[in-house]
């Protein structure tokens, strides 16, 4: 494998095809590192053989390396080995390292190329939110695969007891967790999941505040706005009236066993809170409540194409990428995993409305297209999310004061931004 | 303390070690244990110090059966065969370990040790750990630390072995003299004859595991109970002549020659005697009859050796060497034809297959 | 004795150590001493090996980090919570296990299932232990008037938590060396300490701690050096978190951040050393006084 | 201390939903033995098991030959710089291996052995663990055999073989199972270094059951019962060994 | 094969355990060692077998320096005071083993190992492990397996300590026989001085790590060295007494008495003696003398013993016990006084300082 391409896929930002120099005419073998395991690795095959099968010279052999954490060392390993496969699964933070170091592969060429390229209809079809995830300095570095989002589980037995409906305001959501709260019967009304932290930037966005400056890589959240976001929540958490999953690692299996009445948490999590719920509690989900506004992050990985790959077997890979990305794709994608279609003209599908008609729950993440947002993904976000999430555990655990918490995540996470460029 | 065996055994496996030992070991005596190598006498010690369990029998201490108590609790001082040293103490720490088990406050117990490690001639090692002490050196640290406590019962697995002969001497004078001293009742097993009829009070024969006699020592060499006792104790040893006995009980003739010796002891009360039996006269107990008209063994000389101020002659009697100690007095040469005298009362006779000696001694 | 080193020795030696060595040079050594190189490195390209400069600043880095202080004192506080322990416990339950007891093939399996029981299962069943509300450890201490304890979710109680399930796990591998060191012990030793009316437990002390020195001696080196590199436990125990609000933090557990999640390989790099350095002082003193404690 | 070896056993019989409920059920409702079945068929566990059973075997092998020769080096042999090269090995142990993997992957990589069994096995034919542990039990045999053992016109490499390690035995066999069962149960290494599902061994295939937002634990509880097994059944016939001890008589004092 | 040592010392951080040895034995001898315990005799041997490097000195095989040659190439046989077996091997596998390291064989080795273990009585152990053995049977092991390879040289530290008289005899036969069939140049440490004189062709004294003597035994015994060595040898020992060297250097008076000796041998040329010796005389050579004109000891009987044939004396000399050797045919009673007649070329004269023996030995 060369490194043929790398200096191709800059300034290519008006249409021009010149990233775009070859055909394949004969058999191209391209690797796809994933960490799809069970169910979701099972159907991600399927989909693949449906690709090998639809085409004359390409073949994408799925390697699965593990769970992400996996993923991530041997990406890294092989980057320093250079023995990288054409395409990964990658996180967008992943994506801001692999881009520092040269290591993915500009697609916006492809995009636009009139031969294989899509449409600027087919393009803005992918859900906007997802491609601005994808998208650095407007350079398109990946397509959207699987994703997540976090929504509001309930449980509808408590909420009839208590005559609630699902909560749309932090307002709301206060009040039900409120009446929820039981200390007799040990329920608490809302269960946050122990990563509150990586999901802070969510709540300070819902206050009407704003996180972080991308273009400036300045966090912003030592503000008023981030002030009321974790005093709400440490309100709650100090009221009783909220707790953290804590010993039970995920939310799903307290609120599952009825210990909570309400759980905000990632939709990917569908499968399991039912599994947990089977039996014991009848339950359902709706959107995130507002704050000042509406704010929902997605989660989840997008496939990326390593710059190390051929010219050949990049575009063999964007043949795989296109594949992966139409409708009929994303549908199935969606219906058999759970994830959300990365397609809003997939939305409209019949197949698809008649799977979240007979699977409400899996149809909550969709409504919030409007109001998402991609998690943090600069230089140094690792770090800056560990020292978030550190100091707003801290609050949240009665350690720390909120002022104190909130200034010193603010300037940590500044330190780390900063330490990183 | 009185010590009682009745019926011990001791089998491993398929080999039976000890074979139903009765003994009774009266209070403060000091017992040699005696054997060919292998006849059980490390595996009777091992039983009293209770470090086996008999697989059959009892152990009695004074009227205690002693059986199920362990060996911490029955107040012993053993030197092992193999010293068993604790490699990682010093000298000094090594003897004075049976007083630290007592709970002998440090100051004392250091000079006990330190008194006995003197006795024994080990004062200028006690920094030394055992691996830096020769063979004789260790040897003395394992009988320093047996006796340092002052035991109810001494066992003693060839202590000396590795001493040289005046050291042994001293040290065998010292055990013996704390050994009275303290009344302990000791059990010494030597190879060393003439140590074992020096010192002990009795001797405890054994062979293959069964007990064979035990009286005090110079009986046992005077009165043996059989051939094997017999033959095991002397040096050099008792010479056994094929005999068949007269009609008058009292004659036997050598086999093979005209020779013809009348006994002064009687025989045992009741025995039916075999005709067949086993003459034996100890080397010393010879003389050289002059007399022509005297009974006497004949043969010719082959060997004149001078040991101390005894002449020793290697005799040829029926192709078999006999050897007798006589008086240097009458010149005797090789080639000499000889006729060995017999002092009275000290011809034993014993049955050919069983070996029990033939003859009643009045000693008993 | 006067066994002193020649040439000859020497080259002999080598022989007998060259498989040995050449698999540890090539896996450990070498990258041992890229890494450190690495530590220096502070503006270059990892993927590339391009090194643009180099200094002391990921040094000078970690020694400002809060972080790193904070993860070298709970890691502290773990190695001397958990050798103690584990070292005692496992040597009483080896010299047990040694005896002639009922069903000791039984007990020695119980001790050594641990061992290759699924980590997973490990930390679920754990996290059901510490369980505030469900837990066994609150459960049973409730019979003694104590109040439940946040075991996971109070982050003063995430190292005692921590320790607990390391002296848990690592009990049943001591055990099963300690069991092959009492092996070593010479059995006639005891022989002469019951005739010098040692007790039981007299024997164990005179007799078997000295004469296991040289196995405890290894253990307790071992036992630092992977104390000190504690990272499994922490992810079982609190999920791929370090404790609530970090408070379970350790040196590798910041390392593992610092190279994987940040890519800052020379703060990882200078990391890593800084506890190379505390665990070697800590060893090169062990040694010294193992040198002149271990008998034989 | 078997606790959690009950709740994975009894796990494995469990539905889904009988899993995470607290306190915890021992005893499923109904015995799901097809848990096992599934678990079986989840991921390709007949090829892992082969590739485990040979990288266990060739690995536990190589180590114990380096392993011996190394250790009778540093306990028998008195070279120039001992003390110093056995402390210095002493200090790689120190180096978290999380620092290594990287490094090590690129070696691999430049000799070619990516994804083949060399890369699983010959890293790990040497440790100086078990050095270590040999070199102890190594010293702790009694010199006046080896004097013996050169009487008798024994060189240095029989000596070792035919006195010190079958006076070894325990520790041998103890260093043989540690290795063996660490082995076997090595996960992340394996997966790294290897990438076709041919080449892949038993622990990887435990990923089967878990995603990012949550483990199918009845499955992923039958599957690791299945691999622990025959650890356990090795332990149980090894054990003996370990505890039968070696003959030290024979030596006096 | 002849072995030499040439200033040969071993010294163990502060303690000289070997000081400047300087011997040759030759091809095909056989030496017993003796001394006292920790003289240097067990280190000695380690030394010639190449398990201790000497800290300064050379040792020659033949006219070849072996210092530096391992004792696995030595071809050497070796009997460790604690025999050193091997506990994980069957007392056969024991035998065979130094034939194994030759290559010699199985079939071959099996059979010259059973030979052998017959030899030394154990071939109905075979199959034992050196654990489940005597003491004394391991040592036969031991000395089995020193043997089956029919080394050049044979070491052999003490290896019939373990065993009871009669074996021991029959064993030392064994060995002699063995040495001179094959010709072994052979050392033998051993702390019997009986055995040492009667198999020995030199014997080679030790005390505290200096060389003392090296002669044949009776040499040894009737011209020892110095006081050391003639005390060292025989028993009872050898009486010393106090003593001055008159002018004409001739006579010796014993201190504190009247009782003047005239010596029969010459002083050693062109010494310069000092006055004050002692005076050393074996109780053997003691004689009762009846002729009241001829010289002689006069003291009161203390004691009598009959040891063998002939009375031991306890004579009280001067507040000292004197040990005399006699013939029975005086009738000496307790309370006699007695003039104690010295044979003549008998008596030994030492220098008080150095221990030196003045006198010149014809011998020599
Ligand atoms: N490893 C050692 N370290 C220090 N001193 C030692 C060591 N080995 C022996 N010695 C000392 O050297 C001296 C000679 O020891 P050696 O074993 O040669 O004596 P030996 O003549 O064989 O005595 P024995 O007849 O008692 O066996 C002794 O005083 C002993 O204490
Ligand atoms: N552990 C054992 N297993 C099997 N047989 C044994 C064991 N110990 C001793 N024996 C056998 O029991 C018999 C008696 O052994 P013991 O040690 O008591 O002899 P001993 O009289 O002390 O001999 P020695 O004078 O040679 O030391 C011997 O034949 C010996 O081989
Ligand atoms: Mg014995
Ligand atoms: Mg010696």
């Amino acid at each position: 494998k060369t490194n043929s391409s790398n200096s191709e896929k800059s300034d290519s930002k008006n249409g021009q095809t010149s990233g775009i120099t070859t055909t394949i005419d004969k058999p191209v073998t391209i690797e796809f590192w994933h960490a799809m395991t069970g169910h979701l690795g099972e159907t991600l095959q399927k989909m693949t053989d449906e690709f090998n099968n639809s085409q004359e010279n390409i073949t994408v052999k799925l390697v699965s390396q593990g769970n992400y954490g996996d993923l991530s060392k041997k990406v890294m390993a092989s980057a320093k080995a250079r023995t990288l496969p054409v395409m990964s699964q990658a996180y967008e933070d992943w994506m801001t390292q692999y881009i520092q170091n040269d290591l993915i592969t500009d697609l916006t060429p492809y995009v636009q190329d009139e031969k294989y390229g899509w449409t600027d209809e087919e393009y803005n079809d992918i859900v906007k939110v997802f491609r601005d995830a994808n998208t650095w300095d407007g350079k398109l570095y990946g397509v959207p695969f699987n994703k997540s989002t976090e929504i509001l589980y309930y449980n509808t037995d408590m909420f009839k007891e208590n005559n609630l409906e699902a909560p749309t305001t932090w307002e709301e959501l206060r009040n039900a967790a409120q009446k929820l709260t039981n200390k007799d019967k040990k329920v608490v009304g809302l269960g946050l999941e122990n990563s509150i932290g990586t999901s802070f930037p969510t709540w300070v966005r819902q206050a009407g505040g704003t996180f972080l400056d991308e273009g400036s890589n300045k966090i912003m959240f030592d503000s008023p706005e981030g002030k009321e976001a974790l005093e709400f929540l440490n309100g709650m958490m100090v009221d009783g009236i909220a707790r953290l999953a804590g010993e039970d690692e995920y939310m799903s299996n307290p609120f599952g066993r009825g210990d909570t009445g309400i759980y905000i948490g990632s939709s990917a999590g569908i499968p399991f809170v039912s599994q947990a719920a089977e039996g014991n509690i009848n339950w359902s989900a709706a959107p995130l409540p507002k704050g000042k506004v509406g704010a929902t992050s997605f989660q989840g990985t997008n496939i990326t194409v390593f710059s190390s790959a051929t010219d050949e077997e990049k575009l063999a890979a964007w043949e795989y990428l296109k594949f992966m990305t139409s409708k009929e794709q994303t549908v199935f994608w969606a219906k058999e995993t759970g994830y959300i279609p990365v397609r809003t003209s997939a939305l409209e599908d019949p197949t698809w409305k008649q799977y979240i008609e007979e699977n409400p729950v899996y149809g909550v993440g969709q409504l919030q297209f409007e109001s998402g947002f991609y998690d943090p993904r600069p230089v140094g976000a690792f770090d800056m999310k560990n020292v978030v999430s550190k100091e707003v555990q801290s609050v949240l655990l009665g350690q720390k004061k909120v002022d104190q918490g909130l200034a010193d995540a603010a300037k940590g996470a500044q330190d780390a931004l900063d330490k990183a460029k | 303390m009185e010590v009682q065996m009745k019926d011990v055994t001791m089998q491993f496996n398929n080999i039976t070690a000890v074979d139903r030992m009765n003994v009774t070991i009266e209070d403060g005596e000091l017992v040699s244990m005696l054997g060919p190598s292998g006849c059980g006498k490390s595996t009777t010690l091992f039983m009293l110090a209770g470090l086996y369990k008999p697989t059959a029998g009892e152990i009695f201490f004074g009227d205690r059966l002693v059986n199920k108590i362990e060996p911490e609790h029955r107040e012993i001082g053993m030197v092992f065969q193999n010293y068993a040293l604790y490699p990682h103490l010093s000298v000094l720490k090594n003897i004075m370990f049976p007083l630290k088990m007592r709970k002998v406050s440090k100051g004392e117990a250091e000079e006990l040790a330190r008194e006995m490690a003197k006795l024994v001639q080990i004062d200028h090692l006690l920094d030394r750990k055992p691996g830096q002490l020769s063979g004789g050196q260790q040897q003395r640290v394992a009988i320093a630390r047996a006796l340092v406590k002052k035991p109810k019962i001494l066992l003693l697995d060839e202590p000396l072995s590795n001493l040289d002969a005046r050291l042994r001497l001293e040290m065998r004078e010292e055990i013996r003299r704390i050994q009275q001293e303290v009344k302990i009742t000791t059990i010494f097993v030597t190879h060393d004859q003439e140590e074992a009829m020096s010192i002990s009070d009795k001797i405890l024969l054994m062979k293959d595991g069964k007990f064979q006699q035990f009286c005090p020592p110079q009986e046992m060499y005077d009165h043996p109970e059989n051939e094997f006792v017999a033959s095991f104790l002397g040096s050099p040893p008792i010479n056994l002549f094929p005999a068949s006995l007269m009609d008058n009980l009292k004659d036997v003739s050598i086999s093979g020659t005209n020779d013809v010796i009348t006994l002064s002891s009687p025989l045992k009360e009741g025995m039916d005697p075999a005709r067949q039996v086993t003459l034996g006269i100890r080397p010393e107990d010879f003389y050289i009859e002059t007399d022509e008209k005297k009974q006497g063994i004949l043969g010719k000389t082959i060997m004149v050796e001078r040991i101390g101020r005894d002449n020793l002659l290697n005799v040829e009697v029926q192709n078999k060497t006999v050897r007798a100690i006589v008086s240097p007095d009458l010149r005797i040469e090789r080639g000499d034809v000889v006729k060995l005298g017999i002092l009275p009362e000290r011809a034993h006779l014993f049955a050919v297959h069983t070996g029990e000696n033939l003859l009643d001694s009045k000693l008993r | 004795m006067n066994d002193t080193p020649t040439i000859g020795k020497t080259l002999k030696a080598l022989l007998y150590l060259a498989p040995a060595l050449l698999i540890i040079g090539t896996f450990n050594i070498y990258p041992i001493i890229k890494s450190f190189l690495m530590s220096f490195y502070t503006d270059y390209d990892y993927f590339k090996d391009i090194v643009n400069e180099r200094g002391l600043s990921n040094y000078s880095y970690i020694f400002q980090d809060p972080e790193f202080w904070l993860s070298m004192k709970n890691t502290m506080i773990f190695v001397i919570g958990v050798v103690p322990i584990s070292i005692i416990l496992s040597l009483g339950i080896a010299v047990l296990l040694n005896q002639k007891i009922k069903f000791r093939g039984f007990f020695r399996t119980v001790y050594f299932i641990p061992f290759v029981t699924s980590v997973v299962a490990v930390s679920i069943v754990w996290r059901w232990i510490f369980h505030t509300q469900y837990g066994l450890l609150n459960h049973f201490l409730g019979f003694f008037g104590v109040s439940p304890i946040k075991w996971l979710s109070d982050p003063q109680m995430a190292m005692p938590a921590l320790i607990i399930l390391a002296v848990w796990k690592g009990l049943g591998y001591n055990i099963i060396i300690f069991l092959a060191g009492l092996q070593n012990i010479n059995q006639q030793y005891y022989l002469a300490a019951k005739i010098d009316g040692a007790s039981s437990w007299q024997r164990f002390k005179n007799i078997t701690v000295p004469l296991l020195s040289s196995t405890t001696f290894f253990i307790s080196i071992i036992s630092i050096i992977n104390s000190f590199k504690v990272f499994d436990e922490v992810f079982a125990l609190f999920g791929g978190q370090p404790g609530p609000a970090n408070s379970a933090q350790t040196v590798v557990y910041y390392i593992f951040n610092k190279f994987y999640g940040e890519w800052d390989f020379g703060v990882a790099s200078a990391a890593a050393y800084a506890l190379f350095i505390v665990i070697f002082i800590l060893t090169l003193v062990q040694l010294y006084v193992g040198k002149r404690k271990v008998n034989y | 201390m078997i606790l959690p070896f009950v709740w994975m056993i009894s796990t494995s019989l469990k539905a889904p939903n009988e899993v995470m409920i607290m306190p915890p059920k021992w005893i499923p409702d109904i015995f799901h033995w097809d848990n096992y079945v599934t678990a079986w068929t989840m991921a390709p566990f007949a090829r892992y098991t082969l590739n485990s059973l040979v990288v266990v075997i060739a690995s536990t092998i190589g180590e114990l030959i380096t392993t011996i020769l190394a250790a009778y080096a540093f306990s028998r042999i008195n070279f120039y710089g001992r003390d110093i090269a056995f402390a210095v090995l002493l200090g790689t142990m120190m180096v978290p291996g999380e620092v290594l993997l990287i490094p090590n992957f690129v070696t691999l990589a430049n000799l070619g052995w990516i994804d083949q069994y060399e890369a699983l096995i010959i890293p790990w034919l040497a440790s100086i663990f078990s050095i270590f542990l040999l070199r102890q039990f190594f010293l702790s045999i009694p010199k006046e055999l080896s004097f013996a053992a050169k009487i008798d016109g024994c060189s240095d490499f029989r000596f070792l073989w035919s006195i010190m390690v079958p006076l070894a035995k325990p520790a041998l066999i103890t260093i043989a199972l540690l290795k063996a069962i660490g082995s076997w149960n090595a996960f992340l290494w394996p997966l790294i270094v290897t990438s076709s599902e041919n080449m892949r061994t038993l622990p990887v295939g435990l990923t089967s059951f878990s995603t990012d937002a949550g483990t199918m634990y009845e499955l992923l509880m039958a599957a690791s019962t299945m691999i622990i097994l025959p650890m356990i059944i090795l332990y149980i016939i090894l054990q003996k060994y370990i505890i039968e001890g070696v003959a030290r008589a024979g030596i006096k004092g």
